[in-house]
Order: structure tokens, then C-alpha cells, then sequence
């Protein structure tokens, strides 16, 4: 299973804090996941629609569109960062 | 010491703590930040902050603050360093975050801390969600604090 | 503020008060230099020091401090800012010196605070006397000092 | 009157903290004074002669030597800083 979470405004976007899925068939990597989710949710299309808007983590690292997922990782979708 | 907490911290614990850590120290450096009440996208006085909500990714923040004190220990010869942030609700005046270091000159305490920050600001998962008078949102990433990481990675 | 004195000075306080005098600070940074036992020329261990004496140019040294912060004061945005600089007998591992600054933001804070020391090094009238086990010594000016002023007027 | 004053390791190999004296006849910049106190003292001399072994503050400033002196000149002679 796949454990999503989402965090601050894009957790607001989509009214989600977090879900689990399997590894839908045909997805490999983080861009095919993205597409799966936002045809479901056109919150998350817009999101990556929009220049830098949407950061996604797996497994706590964050990566881009083309890093191939496995069963069990951990994803995570937020926006850039504002700490310190 | 690495810490993420809801609770203040005390920079003379931290200092003290810094000063004994590191054995035989000549410099040390702390950087506090604090909640501003007159943040930049306000500062035409018109909205001020009223409240801080400091969100992170549990675990994540973690390893990533793990990750910056190890780069900044690959890079410069420190004798003791510290990273504290705080998550939650905070308010104007409050202190957020505060990074310290311990070396014998003072290039590298200086360089280490703010390298630590610069790094923290746009690569540890922490977002800010700000209270104004006219309603909360959440705070916009900035160009500059990207730039200030391409700095260090010339 | 800006002291020169024999007696020690507690970080704690002044971190408070500048954070008081700042106002709405988003940054505050300070510096404190420590004596150490095993300063650099005798990094071979056979003489590490047991005291050391700040001689200073009474009158020339609050100048050269105030025209250093007041350097500062004009090149970074600062809204409080504080210089203590130690004189007399000292031993290793007491405070020597801190400078402090509070800003709207970190690279000002940061900034000003190199400054002053990289200035306060090479251009306030300080000397050092190292007591060692193998007798006592001025301590020698460093190019590196000197280069370290040099980048601030490029 | 000039005020001269020693600091540090100048004082200590001159063995002299401070004096007073009139304008010399003829002097007219500090590196005149550094001459004409040199004359009477060689450790002056063997700090002059060292590379940048010798500072020189007029009036609680740096100066160099081609500085003008004025009568109640504040001269201070001492080593390089090495505060902090």
C-alpha cells in the first residue's frame, strides 16, 4: 500500500490529510501517480498546474516527477516551504 | 542537539550548553528568529499578524535537520552546533527557530549557522499559515531564499 | 550599547535587550568570542595557555567601536545592535567579546555581525598578552584579519 | 604639548608608557616625530624599521606617516590590533 499525505495548503486545497492506496496499474513514478490523483481530484491538477506550486517527498526525500515508486512507499504532496 | 518542539526555548541554556559541548571554544554564533508582527507582505501596516500556525511533516522534518547539521560538520570544522524549531500556534514577538554554533574561529561559526538557516528556510518541511486582523493564509515561499541556497552551492 | 569593560557579561541579558529595543525583529544574531586554551601558535599542544591580558588605548577604544557600529548602522538595516568588549586578566575559556545585532532579516543580522567583528579584530585598539606555561607573549596580528577586512571594501 | 602615548609590546620595548613634548623644531609630519624620537631611543628605531611593526594614531585616529602634527597632538604609537 501506498501512504499519502498531504500538507498546509495543499491538505486545505483538497480537504485531505491523508490516504492509502495501492499502486494503481500503470503507474511507475511520482508523474503517473500525480495524473492518476487528479483525475480524481481537479484540486490537485490546478495545483500542479501552477509553476512550483505542488513539492512531492517519498519516503521523507524530496524528489521530481520521473522517480519510480514502489508498493509501501511513503508520498507526500505540499507546497515550497516556509520555515526559520 | 536537534529539536522540534511546540515549547520556547531559552538562548542561555542553549549557549551554555553550546560553551561546555564544545570543549575548547573560541567562537560561538546563535541566530534567533522571531514572529514579526509587520510581516513583508504586510508591511504597508494594513493587516499585521495577529498569530503564527507553524504545520511540519513529523519525521521528515527530522531527517532533514539531521541532514543540514551534517552538511554544515562536512563543511566547516565545528565543535558543537544546534537547530531548535518550533511548530504550533505562535504570536507576534515569539522566537520560532534558533540555530547556534561552536568552533574555534569565527568564519566558520558565522558561515556554519547561517548556511544552516539558509538551508532550513527552503529544504525543511515546515510551512507558515498567518492570523491577520483580515483573515489567516498561508505565507508565500520567496525567491530570495532560494537564492540564498544557490549561493553556497556555487 | 557598546562597553568596554573588566567584568564579565551574560548573553542572556543582552540578547533581551535587543530584542527589546528592536521592536518587531525577525532576526537577531550574536557573537561571542571565548579565550582559548590552545590558540592556534601553540596548536602543538606544548604551550597552551594559562591567562591572558587585553591591554587597550582608553578614549581611541570607544571612538573606533562607535565608528565601527555607526559603519554598520549605515550599511545594513539594523534596529538595535550592541558591542562588549572585555579588558584586564582573563583565563581560558571566559568571554572576551560579543557583538549582537537585530533585524527585520537574517543576511542583515548575520552581515552586520561579521562586520563588526572582522573590524573590531584589525581596527580597535586591542592587544592580547598570552600567558603560557612557557612564559608570556603579544599575541601576533594575522593576515588572515587583514583579508577579512579587505572583503568588505570590494 | 604633544601627548605621546605607548601601548602593548611598543611599550614594553621602550619601557615607557607615555611623555610630553614640545613640537620639535623642524617636524613637521609624524614621520618626522618617528625620526626624531627614534634618534634617541634604537628600540624606536628597530620597530620603525620592521615591517608593519609600528602603527601611529594622531588624535585617537590611524594616520600614516606623511601626517601633518599640530601642537596638543594626541600621538599614540603601538603594534598592530589583535583584539576579539
Amino acid at each position: 500500500m501506498l501512504k499519502i499525505h498531504y500538507f498546509a495548503s495543499v491538505r486545505e486545497a483538497l480537504d485531505r490529510t491523508e490516504e492509502s492506496l495501492e499502486l494503481p496499474a500503470g503507474v511507475e513514478d511520482v508523474a503517473g501517480l500525480v495524473s492518476h490523483l487528479a483525475a480524481k481530484n481537479p484540486a490537485l491538477q490546478a495545483l500542479d498546474n501552477s509553476s512550483n506550486a505542488l513539492l512531492v517527498a517519498v519516503n521523507q526525500t524530496v524528489v521530481d516527477r520521473s522517480w519510480k515508486l514502489s508498493e509501501d512507499d511513503e508520498v507526500a504532496f505540499f507546497p515550497p516551504m516556509t520555515g526559520g | 542537539m536537534i529539536l522540534v518542539q511546540e515549547q520556547d526555548f531559552d538562548l542561555a541554556q542553549v549557549y551554555q550548553s553550546l560553551r561546555q559541548e564544545a570543549g575548547d571554544p573560541g567562537a560561538i554564533v546563535t541566530f534567533t528568529g522571531l514572529v514579526r508582527e509587520l510581516y513583508d507582505q504586510d508591511s504597508d501596516t494594513r493587516n499585521p499578524v495577529t498569530g503564527l500556525f507553524l504545520e511540519h511533516y513529523p519525521g521528515m522534518t527530522e531527517k532533514c535537520l539531521e541532514d543540514i547539521a551534517q552538511q554544515a560538520r562536512n563543511r566547516w570544522p565545528l565543535q558543537a552546533l544546534c537547530i531548535i524549531h518550533r511548530v504550533g500556534d505562535l504570536k507576534p514577538g515569539d522566537q520560532i527557530v534558533m540555530v547556534g554554533t561552536a568552533s574555534a574561529h569565527r568564519h566558520a561559526a558565522f558561515d556554519a549557522a547561517l548556511f544552516m538557516m539558509d538551508y532550513l528556510k527552503s529544504k525543511a518541511p515546515f510551512w507558515k499559515k498567518q492570523q491577520g486582523k483580515q483573515g489567516a493564509e498561508w505565507v508565500a515561499s520567496r525567491d530570495s531564499d532560494s537564492e540564498a541556497i544557490a549561493r553556497w552551492q556555487k
